[in-house]
């Protein structure tokens, strides 16, 4: 079973479980890494896994139709997202440095005086 | 060859008419160049950042007054850019509530005298990203600006969470909401590359063409899963920045974080921004007509309405229950923001329920949610900068620092207790006016229960605001208060200024609800 | 020509009102120490009397006397509606016959001469009064100021309460003035407001009538219920569409009449008597009326006419509500006099004269069954008391048992007969012991002794009055007034007990009490008035009472001797008055399913001669005995009361106690009240505000959420998940509680489980819709 | 049109004056307190206006005369003076005003008590300025309550009062008042959520265009949404007109029949909440706790105000609006609402008897006696078949006028108290004992008004009291029997009351020296409710002469449409019940003749 599903031809299927697995990383990553930079990638990972979805959407191969649902506009939107995706990383990492400044760690933890 | 020159000159006759309808935020944008320049140009000139800004955010309200009322009724809706943007009425109405508040803002920082001089310009220069992004927010009709005004939208908030830096707390607050922020963006662009590939199309009409497309295969639990698992990551997104339970974690904690300004902008622009986005979605998604709303797979509107009844439900108790042991006054705001988010998605929920029955409730659900959104921009602005005038002059940010002070500044405080009141939704304050409004949507949509629970709700708020108010004006008055501030000082006459609509919201809200109909699209 | 009258009677009723009101205006400015107010109101109160007594001459002379009872004319009519709704009615009205007439002028005439007495007795509320029971709390006594025009004013207050009472003619204007005459007694009792004891009293005075007049309501209610009116009778109801109480009841049993005729040849009881003017309701008009009044069934009928009576009882201190009289000799004695004795406590009794076509025979036995308990237990009580004013009250509660008993074994005439005659006697009784007490300033009976020397006129006429209650005279050949009551109600007993056997007792206790009636109050008059003094202090103190007081117990105690008496050649007398307008009970037979066969009898059948010289033997022969032993014991000394009282200790006890009826409602219903009252108020606190402030409460603690959840689910949860991780090998260093992580995690946790319920959901609702 | 403009000038003058009462300093105390109660007056002057005598020329309309003269026509069953105005259009709001028999003894009322509470107003010294503001809008909201006749409007001003009342209590009042306030302000709440649901489902529900054309004129819809009505169109249109919605209600297939939930209609659960509600108002047991608070806490004026008026707006409401809007709900809910009465009856009255506090004791006996009011209005005592509703309309009138009784005897009982209060500083009740002797005049006047709580005949507590027993008893004989027994209890507490604190020999408690007689205003204040129990006690057909057409129009409506609605169960029923009557009475007579034969042949 598992042979046939390597076996079979590649399809979008594939392409969205690599998306899902990157996704699902990246959420660990934000929940069990204490440090700001490693949930900063965590985002990361996650912004790939939708990228990879939405490239994998516009891949007019992966589909038996012959036709893509997204074509070019779920590349474009991936261009997107890489670029707001280096925006979000420059400020959240200027925030980061501000709070390293202020408290000398970057572990989210540290920061203690709001509580819920 | 042809074709393309045809379909060239569609687009550049497209281009004109769109960046002609755009120029209100194009005069943002000149705006924040100019506020850049000023900086280098004539950094003697003090007052100029507050200037330029109030300067530019009326221009920019102006000219999309001029625009609306020029406009013909019937001719209201314009895909902008390519058909990226709806510039429909609903756009127009709320980009001119969020352009409204941007000059009420300027005003109020110009006259709480934060942040300081030397960084105001580049503040309004964030400020007015973020204004620009929910513009677009409220106008997008294609999945890419979803997300791109989402994120033009949030980014510079991040930055001004954290804007006061002399204030460990702030910094504290912008990490975590930028980080918090990131996080949900990625959620919810994942919800979207999932919606947009198993529709087909990143554009929202053609998906809803789509939608009932495959609701005829009967097909659908094939697309099911993907669906839902991309429409709840939507709405975890669109929740994160309306706030709503359980995603509302952050905000109470920036919101005691940050300051009051930023306060005001997160709670009302924010979510206009994110309520309009949000309706634009479900009314584009679930059905423009009748007809084609009755033609969607059976469960999916009723599924759509709980989810979102049951987000607003939990929401506003949520949000007006926490808010009862809060001693900090604009963490109270917070709570309150929280529990306002829940009213507001209340109305959004009765529109998608009347989708199939009656296009006319949907819109007039619609329009009562706009129109709450109106009434709740000045109470919240009258509130926050009510916090504002206090953390400066009043000695510490908890409740019981402000007992007694009604002897002190007695107009200051009718105004603040006129708007608390406003907040419960007492008559004959616009608080009530919008309440009754979104009690009305939900009755007339026949969500019983969500107005049981709104309606419980009301008594719910009514013992931490009136706590406050019976605070400053029950209590003792503190030995070290020495706050006043006369309604004759600047500060003064903006209160009273923006407690005034809330009280005549209250009793002659026709005009407005006349205005906020037109929005909606209902007769 | 007709129209006079009620304008007479109106201005006879509204003279006392007129005096209250300008005496509550103006009452202190009235001469020195409010002696105007006297003046006034005496004055209101005599014009009253005389404008009374012409509307009874005028009626005399238009309804002369004579023949017997039927026919009777009965002038009715409203002076003023207070509310109407559709033909629903309450009105200010008058119903006059000559029962009116003639309590018209009893209790105005009784009042004018205690208007008069009172001057005398109450002469030191003048000036400040310096009060011997009242003990401030520096030891000394009480200095007020003298209350004199306050004392009129409630007067004049009660002559009008009890003559709208008298000419009212509705139930619900009885009821009104019913309430007023109880107001005013609450006042007249507590009037020396300073005393405990006097303020107790009155509070329970009015508390236990108002115990008799709940039951009034209900009757009330219930005849408005089932007859649409509680007009006694409409002028002109012929053409009137709403015909009053009377006929619709006559109505109701008439047809039950006819009936009776129509199924056997037996001789129906002749007992049309009109009461109003041309019944003339034709048969259908009955159905219609027996349809509107469906539930006017007998058993509603005795049921709502013993509600009725509960008032009575109340009002006319019957057992079981008669613990409130003694107490109420705390009033000035004029006040008993004229409201405990000889008016007010009489207005039941007259109620029930009143209202006796509506009662039914059965309705009847218990009115005679409570005035048979009534007066032996007050007689019983009274034997023991010392306390002057007591013996006068228990005497008078059982008096007005007899009454009561008269009226209910149908001795219409004998009852209110003797209403009239015991008003004069107990009148005077009370007026002689306020001259006694005035002269002794004390009550104690054992106090005093030996007093006819030092009072003369007093000791003369009370002895007046006792023979007069004793039923004092020559058998068949004359006596005193009361001599001719109390042998009417006895001769008509005699007939009750013959037609129904089995309640022959009430005849033999009847009679044994008037043995004890004449035992008491000669008791009475020898401890008071004869021997030697017992007390040298009190007996030095004491003289005669001013000429006001004299004159008025002279005048009572010549009306005691001769209001029995007719006028000499004619049959004109109180009795033939009163037959005049004598009236039947509703039904005269018994109608409840009961295996007792009632019957009431016919009143002129005790006229019989043998029934007559046969009773009036026997009781005449019981107060002898009576008297006999209270000449043994009190007069002549023969034997020591004290004697016997040591060796009858417990039936003493017993007697001394009141049967310790007081005792036991105290225990079983005020204190009961009183707890039920504090469990209602300790509800409020502790139930119904502890729901209200912990709905409250927890609502506060459910916003507690934010902190508990924090806690148990957020920390909780992720340490027990982070724990999990770590199982599984990955690497961590010391958990903490991350706040934006747990957010975060949550936000998953919240998707997924959304995101699970939706499959559910939306893969039931896809198959249902496919299915 | 005279008349809406005369009845809106009644209304907002007094929220006029707090406006011009701002503008004062608030050092000038005197000045503000004159101001206020000259404003007041002049209310009042302008609501008696309505009653002065007169006829207007004859062959006018109502509308007609309207037009040029503000008085009221005694003996009119309708709506008078009434106009609607287009307010907001959206949702069909109409700025209506209308007066008619039931509200006008309230408005009188209302004017009258706040004359005497403003007068009784100077013994308040804190904050002068504030509290005459907030007691100005009070009386705005007070009026405008009784006057609305559109729900929404209805709803506002019933809104309105809530928030001067909070902090009249909450500043003025005795040491507890933050608690009473909240109390008072979570009770009212609550009550108004409630109100507001109804009044959503009843709009939605409605429908003016299902009326017919000839109702839709009675209905006195402003002339727009009259045009509106007459468009063409099949979309519903929704009014907030409670005339109209009563003749929606009163409909025989009335849009509210439809049913709602578990089985009920919408008529059911709207009466239910809308009952509850003003329950919570009136106050009934047992949503009545926060009424002893309030009125404990709250200063004199205040509680003459809170007793006087507030609560009649519970009765108020359900007079106006539960039962004609909902005859369904009240028909079937008619058991629970008489229930609720006696109940409130008996235990305000247990619990007063057990009160220290002499406020308290007298706050109790407002619950106790606003139960005659629950009762009297509950008692839907009309029997399908025979149609009487001779007895329904004395209970209703009896409810009302036990309002307007109460309204003055209770207000009186309050400042009453408040006269000791201000002088010893204490309300225990065994602490008092020989006011008599030192006040005399006070005495007398304070037991006028006692009495008239405790249903003296002659004052004004009596006629509606015994009017609304006998009216229970035809629906319920077993309730009006509890009913009849509170007579006892009131006289129990009442004079035991007035013993312990009026008479004895001498004063038991602090400040004895402070017990100087009356003042001047005390005693007018005093001695006019005085003399207003007596009037009303002696000439009750003086309100009725107002009140009486106007109720009796209310219970013919629901008659009618009781009527119409059974036409077809009963209908049968309504022609066989005479007939079974009469044979069931001959029945019972034929027992009774055949007993008599029996007892005849013995003899």
């Amino acid at each position: 079973m598992i042979l046939a599903g390597i076996l079979s031809p590649i399809t979008v299927t594939h392409y969205l479980v690599v998306g899902i697995i990157l996704f699902v990383c990246g959420i660990v990553c934000l929940v069990v890494k204490r440090n700001i930079i490693a949930m900063l990638i965590g985002v990361e990972l996650i912004l790939n896994g939708a990228n990879i979805n939405l490239v994998a959407f516009s891949s007019p191969q992966l589909f038996a139709s012959g036709t893509a649902p997204l074509l070019l506009d779920g590349q474009v939107f991936a261009l997107f997202v890489m670029i707001l995706a280096a925006a979000e990383a420059a400020v959240a990492l200027a925030i980061a440095l501000q709070f390293y400044s202020r408290f000398g760690t970057v572990d989210v933890d540290q920061g203690g005086q709001l509580n819920g | 060859m042809n074709e393309l020159l045809e379909l060239i000159t569609q687009i550049e006759q497209n281009l004109a008419v769109s960046v002609r309808l755009w120029i209100p935020e194009i005069c943002l944008v000149v705006t924040a160049i100019a506020l850049l320049l000023q900086r280098m140009v004539f950094p003697a000139w003090r007052r100029g950042a507050s200037f330029i800004m109030f300067v530019g955010s009326v221009a920019a309200l102006a000219v999309l007054i001029w625009q609306v009322a020029g406009q013909s009724n019937a001719a209201g809706s314009v895909g902008a850019f390519l058909d990226v943007l709806r510039l429909d009425q609903l756009a127009a109405f709320l980009r001119g509530l969020i352009l409204l508040f941007a000059v009420l803002f300027s005003v109020l920082t110009w006259l709480t005298h934060w942040p300081r001089i030397e960084d105001r310009g580049e503040f309004y220069v964030l400020f007015l990203g973020s204004v620009i992004g929910m513009c677009t927010m409220v106008a997008a009709e294609n999945l890419l600006l979803v997300f791109l005004g989402m994120e033009m939208a949030s980014l510079p908030s991040y930055i001004l969470a954290g804007f006061e830096k002399r204030e460990r707390r702030a910094g504290e607050a912008a990490m975590k909401f930028a980080v918090f922020g990131a996080a949900m963006a990625g959620v919810m662009l994942y919800g979207l590359s999932l919606l947009g590939g198993s529709l087909g199309s990143l554009d929202l009409p053609t998906m809803r063409a789509n939608l009932t497309a495959l609701a005829s295969h009967r097909d659908l639990h094939g697309h099911g899963l993907s669906l839902i698992l991309g429409t709840l990551m939507v709405v975890a997104g669109i929740g994160f920045k309306l706030s709503a339970v359980p995603f509302h974690f952050w905000l109470p904690d920036v919101f005691e974080g940050a300051a009051a300004e930023v306060g005001v902008f997160l709670s009302v622009i924010s979510k206009a921004a994110a309520l309009g986005l949000l309706t634009r979605l479900c009314l584009t998604l679930l059905g423009t007509d009748q007809a084609s709303a009755a033609g969607l797979p059976g469960p999916l509107i009723p599924f759509v309405v709980g989810t979102l009844s049951l987000l607003a439900a939990v929401t506003c108790t949520y949000g007006n229950l926490a808010a009862y042991g809060q001693t900090n006054f604009k963490r109270l705001l917070g709570y309150s923001t929280i529990a306002h988010a829940g009213y507001l998605v209340m109305p959004v929920a009765a529109a998608v329920a009347a989708l199939p029955v009656s296009q006319e409730t949907a819109r007039w659900a619609v329009a009562s949610m706009l129109f709450y959104l109106v009434v709740y921009m000045f109470m919240n602005i009258v509130a926050f900068a009510g916090a504002a005038f206090l953390s400066r002059g009043a000695p510490g940010e908890k409740i019981e620092n402000y007992s007694g002070l009604v002897r002190t500044a007695p107009g200051f405080v009718i105004c603040l207790a006129i708007t608390l009141f406003s907040l419960v939704g007492l008559p004959p304050l616009g608080g009530f006016a919008g309440k009754f409004a979104i009690f009305a949507s939900l009755a007339s949509a026949q969500l019983w229960a969500l107005l049981v629970v709104a309606a419980v709700n009301t008594v719910f708020s009514l013992f931490y605001y009136v706590r406050v108010v019976k605070v400053m004006v029950l209590d003792p008055a503190a030995q070290s208060l020495s706050f006043s501030l006369p309604l004759s000082s600047p500060q003064g006459m903006f209160l009273v200024l923006t407690t005034a609509p809330v009280v005549l919201l209250g009793i002659l809200w026709q005009p407005v609800f006349d205005l906020v109909c037109r929005a909606a699209g209902c007769q | 020509m007709e129209a006079i009258l009620p304008q007479l009677l109106l201005a006879a009723w509204l003279l006392p009102l007129l005096s209250f009101v300008v005496i509550l205006l103006a009452g202190a400015r009235m001469g020195e120490g409010g002696r105007g107010a006297g003046y006034l109101a005496t004055l209101a109160v005599g014009v009253s009397c005389v404008l009374s007594i012409i509307a009874l001459v005028w009626w005399l002379g238009h309804h002369p006397l004579g023949g017997h009872g039927g026919h009777s004319e009965v002038l009715t009519g409203d002076w003023y509606t207070l509310a109407q709704f559709e033909s629903l009615r309450f009105s200010v009205g008058y119903y006059v016959d000559s029962l009116t007439l003639g309590m018209f002028v009893m209790v105005t005439f009784i009042a004018f001469w205690i208007h008069v007495y009172s001057f005398g007795y109450m002469h030191e509320e003048l000036h400040d009064v310096h009060d011997p029971f009242v003990t401030g709390a520096d030891g000394r006594n009480l200095v007020r100021p003298g209350r004199f025009h306050r004392f009129y004013q409630y007067l004049s207050l009660f002559c009008f309460s009890m003559l709208g009472l008298v000419v009212a003619n509705n139930l619900f204007m009885v009821f009104a003035f019913w309430e007023l005459v109880g107001i005013c007694s609450y006042f007249l009792i507590g009037f020396y407001v300073e005393r405990p004891s006097a303020t107790l009293a009155s509070n329970k005075a009015f508390i236990v009538n108002r115990v008799g007049d709940f039951g009034m309501i209900i009757g009330l209610a219930t005849f408005l219920f089932a007859c649409g009116t509680l007009h006694y009778a409409m002028p002109g109801n012929a053409s009137e569409h709403h015909p009053g109480l009377f006929s619709i009841v006559k109505d109701a049993t008439n047809q039950l009449q006819d009936k009776n005729n129509a199924a056997s040849s037996h001789e129906g009881t002749p007992t049309n008597v009109g009461h109003e003017k041309a019944g003339g309701s034709s048969g259908l008009e009955t159905a219609n009326k027996i349809e509107r009044n469906r539930a006017l069934t007998p058993v509603l009928l005795t049921l709502a006419g013993l509600a009725l009576f509960c008032g009575c009882i109340g009002k006319s201190a019957q057992f079981p509500l008669h613990v409130w009289l003694p107490d109420a000799m705390e009033g000035p004695t004029p006040v008993s006099a004229l409201i405990h004795a000889a008016t007010m406590v009489a207005a039941g009794v007259y109620l029930v004269a009143r209202i006796y076509p509506l009662l039914t025979a059965d309705a009847l036995l218990v009115v005679a069954l409570v005035g048979t308990i009534t007066l032996f237990l007050a007689a019983t009580m009274a034997v023991v008391a010392t306390d002057i004013k007591r013996v006068l009250a228990y005497s008078t509660i059982s008096q007005l048992g007899y009454m009561m008993l008269g009226l209910g074994v149908g001795g219409w005439v004998a009852g209110l007969f003797h209403l009239f005659t015991h008003a004069f006697f107990k009148a005077l009784l009370f007026l002689g012991s306020g001259s006694v007490i005035h002269a002794c300033g004390t009550n104690e009976m054992p106090a005093m002794g030996g007093l006819w020397r030092k009072m003369p006129w007093t000791a003369a006429t009370m002895l007046v009055g006792c023979l007069a209650i004793s039923g004092a005279g020559i058998p068949l050949v004359i006596g005193l007034s009361g001599y001719y009551s109390k042998d009417a109600i006895l001769a008509q007993t005699f007939l009750f007990h013959r037609m129904n056997p089995l309640f022959g007792w009430m005849f033999y206790v009847a009679l044994g009490v008037a043995g004890v009636t004449a035992f008491y109050m000669f008791r009475l008059w020898f401890l008071v008035f004869w021997g030697k003094p017992r007390d040298e202090h009190v007996a030095h103190h004491a003289h005669e009472s001013p000429r006001t007081m004299v004159a008025a117990l002279v005048v009572l105690a010549v009306l005691s001797v001769v209001s029995g008496w007719t006028v000499p050649g004619t049959s004109w007398g109180i009795t033939s008055l009163l037959e005049q307008s004598r009236v039947t009970p509703a039904t005269e037979t018994g109608t409840l399913q009961s295996a007792v066969a009632l019957r009431i009898p016919d009143e002129h059948a005790s006229h019989e001669h043998t029934i007559h010289a046969w009773v009036s033997g026997l009781a005449f022969l019981a107060a002898l005995i009576g008297f006999g032993i209270a000449a043994v014991f009190y007069g002549i000394r023969w034997l020591d009361p004290e004697d016997v009282r040591q060796r009858f200790r417990g039936v003493w006890e017993l007697l001394a106690q009141r049967w310790y009826i007081d005792q036991i409602y105290d225990a079983v219903f005020v204190r009961n009240a009183l707890r039920l009252a504090a469990v209602a108020a300790w509800i409020d606190r502790n139930i119904i505000d502890w729901l209200a402030d912990h709905a409250a409460l927890s609502v506060r603690r459910l916003s507690q959420w934010d902190d508990w959840i924090d806690r148990i689910f957020v920390d909780g949860a992720v340490n027990a998940l982070a724990a999990g991780i770590y199982d599984m090998g990955i690497r961590l260093r010391r958990w903490q509680a991350g706040k934006i992580r747990v957010y975060i995690m949550w936000i998953v946790i919240g998707i997924v489980a959304l995101f699970i319920i939706g499959t559910i959901y939306l893969g039931i609702g896809a198959n249902i819709s496919r299915g | 049109m005279a008349g809406l403009i005369f009845l809106s000038a009644i209304v907002f003058l007094p929220a006029l004056g707090a406006l011009i009462l701002l503008f004062f300093p608030a050092s000038a105390e005197t000045a503000i307190r004159r101001i206020t109660l000259g404003i007041t007056l002049v209310v009042f002057l302008m609501t008696l206006r309505l009653v002065f005598p007169g006829d207007g020329p004859a062959g006018e309309t109502l509308l007609e005369r309207s037009i040029h003269d503000v008085r009221f026509v005694a003996g009119e069953p309708g709506y008078q003076h009434a106009l609607a105005v287009p307010w907001i259009r959206s949702f069909n709001i109409e700025y209506f005003l209308g007066i008619d028999g039931i509200s006008l003894p309230l408005v009188l009322l209302t004017s009258f008590l706040s004359l005497l509470a403003a007068a009784a107003s100077w013994s308040v010294t804190k904050h002068v300025k504030a509290y005459s503001v907030l007691f100005l809008l009070l009386e705005t909201g007070m009026l405008g309550v009784f006057l609305a006749l559109d729900f929404f409007l209805f709803y506002v001003f019933w809104e309105v009062m809530l928030l001067p009342m909070y902090f009249l209590i909450g500043i003025w009042g005795g040491p507890r008042k933050e608690y009473a306030a909240i109390k008072f302000f979570l009770f009212t709440l609550v009550g108004s959520v409630l109100m507001l649901i109804a009044l959503l489902m009843l709009y939605f529900a409605s429908d003016v265009r299902k009326l017919p054309e000839e109702a839709r004129r009675q209905s006195l819809l402003s002339s727009e949404v009259m045009v509106k009505s007459l468009a063409p169109g099949d979309k519903p249109l929704h009014t907030f007109n409670l005339v109209a919605l009563a003749k929606l209600g009163q409909m025989p297939d009335s849009p509210f029949n439809e049913p709602a939930w578990l089985g009920k209609s919408i008529a059911w659960w709207a009466f239910l909440l809308l009952l509850v509600g003003f329950l919570i108002k009136v106050p009934s047991v047992p949503v009545h706790t926060w009424l002893p608070d309030a009125h404990v806490e709250a200063p004199t004026p205040i509680s003459m105000i809170l007793a006087g008026i507030l609560l009649k707006m519970g009765g108020y409401g359900i007079i106006r609006i539960c039962y004609p809007i909902c005859p369904q709900g009240a028909y079937e809910l008619a058991w629970f609402v008489c229930g609720l009465g006696v109940v409130s009856m008996v235990y305000g009255a247990l619990a007063a008897m057990a009160q220290q506090d002499f406020k308290r004791l007298v706050a109790y006996s407002s619950v106790s006696h606003m139960g005659y009011v629950v009762l009297g209005l509950g008692a839907w005592s009309l029997v399908p078949g025979v149609w009487d509703t001779q007895y329904w309309k004395m209970g209703m009138n009896g409810a009302m006028f036990q309002m307007i009784a109460h309204g003055i005897s209770s207000a009186g009982m309050f400042f009453m108290v408040g006269v000791l209060y201000d002088r010893v500083h204490h309300r225990d009740l065994d602490k008092f004992g020989g006011i008599f002797g030192k006040m005399p005049a006070y005495t007398a006047l304070a037991i006028v008004i006692f009495f008239a709580a405790l249903g003296l005949p002659g004052l004004c507590g009596f006629i509606g009291e015994v009017l609304v027993i006998f009216a229970a008893f035809s629906y319920s004989r077993v309730l009006a029997i509890i009913g009849a027994s509170v007579v006892i209890l009131t006289a129990g507490y009442i004079l035991w009351t007035v013993r312990r604190v009026y008479l004895g020999a001498e004063y038991r408690g602090p400040h004895a020296e402070a017990l100087t007689p009356l003042t001047l205003r005390e005693f007018t204040v005093g001695a006019t409710l005085a003399v207003a129990a007596v009037v009303f006690g002696v000439f009750p057909q003086t309100v009725f002469h107002y009140m009486a057409p106007s109720v009796n129009r209310t219970v013919d409506e629901m008659a009618q449409w009781m009527k119409a609605v059974s036409v077809n169960v009963v209908e049968s029923a309504a022609e066989e019940t005479p007939e079974k009557v009469r044979h069931e009475s001959t029945v019972v007579l034929d027992n009774l003749s055949s007993e008599v034969l029996e007892a005849g042949s013995q003899r």
